[in-house]
């Protein structure tokens, strides 16, 4: 059965990425939020760049802000993007 | 989006309530000069969905923190200039002790986790606005009374 | 004496300069209870002369003690009744976490400083409201970092 | 030389002693703020009451909060109140 996941990038990842999202199946060894970014990362690239280790990344999963163990499952929008400015 | 009109909000906040005494607000605005860059506009990106719910999550902590009556979050999104206003805050309660802590904490929480990002246009070209190390110092200061349940663990 | 709009207030306040990024503000209003006792309308009376000369010198106080631009104090005078504003408080600076102190700062000393008094009219009759206790120690929070030239020796 | 002063009463003082204020002389043994109010106080029935040791009372003079040691000039408008309770 397929694991459909929808990511979203925002504001400096959004145009590092040049797209604001886009819908993927998940690979059955990625469970979590951490492992998720790992294999993003493993395109190389600006996917590489942005989410190498030490960079400041947020991480929303279902419009809730999550840490590196959240669980990933089918369905999940998940949400990549840096620190917040507003206010 | 829209501007507000502060006076008008808190009016209407406080409308009806005989049991507030104190209203404490906050207004950002936008400054022509930010970290030495000078500013021409600046443009203010959200996450539609998460952007509400973050907002209320953050008040709903506020209310179940200090003995407020009401309080309101306006943010706006889109394409601003110098003096315009961005973002406000009003916190009603009995006591102006309450009414300010829960305006002050709002606002803080607000700074580190609701999913606003400014993109500024200045001379050099445009330049996302890096997040200020003061800003999660100012949040951390209430971490010692319970941390949002929206917080990365 | 005639009622005031904070929004327009804080527009004039900062009107022209784009240094501003933040504005806190405090407005106190009538509560339709006090001290367990029912009002049913508030007079406030000042002293002429001294008022002017202690919310300018708490307000001179704010602008040496932190990096303001601007500050404002409104207080109003004769009968009120409940949900009327009494008292207005802006400050405006280049960051959030000096406005709201200073802010915090002129109410906290108004409180026990400026020359207003509030007689309560209820339905056991007339009733002087009496200081507090917890504005005394609001006040002396700021101790520390000098006192007011106009503190009593 | 008569020493005149300008004397001020405000809010609970004010009804207590039944005028806003008045012009007094005076008395060549009082120098200081703590002199006059005993001094007033001597008046006996309201003066008595309201500027007995205990009682929470302020004094201005010349418009800027004075304390007991505070020396009292002629010409000077010396007010005095209850804690203040604005705002």
């Amino acid at each position: 059965m397929p694991r459909t996941i929808t990511l979203v990038y925002l504001a400096r990842l959004r145009e590092a990425f040049g797209t604001g999202g886009e819908k993927i199946e998940l690979p059955p060894e990625v469970g979590t939020v951490s492992a998720l970014t790992h294999w993003l990362a493993a395109r190389g690239g600006a996917w590489a760049a942005e989410l190498a280790p030490g960079r400041a990344l947020r991480i929303a999963v279902n419009h809730d802000l999550a840490g590196g163990e959240t669980p990933v499952a089918t369905g999940d929008e998940i949400a990549l993007f840096p620190p917040v400015t507003g206010g | 989006m829209e501007d507000f009109d502060a006076g008008r909000e808190i009016t209407a906040l406080r409308a009806g309530d005989a049991r507030v005494g104190a209203v404490a607000m906050f207004i950002g605005t936008v400054r022509d000069l930010n970290d030495a860059h000078a500013v021409a506009t600046l443009t203010l990106e959200h996450y539609p969905g998460m952007t509400e719910k973050a907002l209320a999550a953050i008040v709903d902590e506020a209310r179940g923190r200090w003995d407020i009556s009401d309080a309101l979050v306006i943010h706006r999104v889109g394409e601003l200039k110098p003096m315009d206003q961005i973002v406000m805050v009003a916190v009603t309660s009995a006591h102006r002790g309450e009414a300010f802590t829960a305006c002050e904490f709002i606002m803080d929480y607000l700074k580190t986790q609701a999913p606003f990002w400014k993109k500024e246009a200045t001379p050099d070209g445009p330049r996302w606005v890096e997040a200020r190390g003061t800003d999660d110092q100012a949040a951390s200061r209430w971490k010692g009374q319970g941390a949002l349940a929206s917080e990365p663990k």
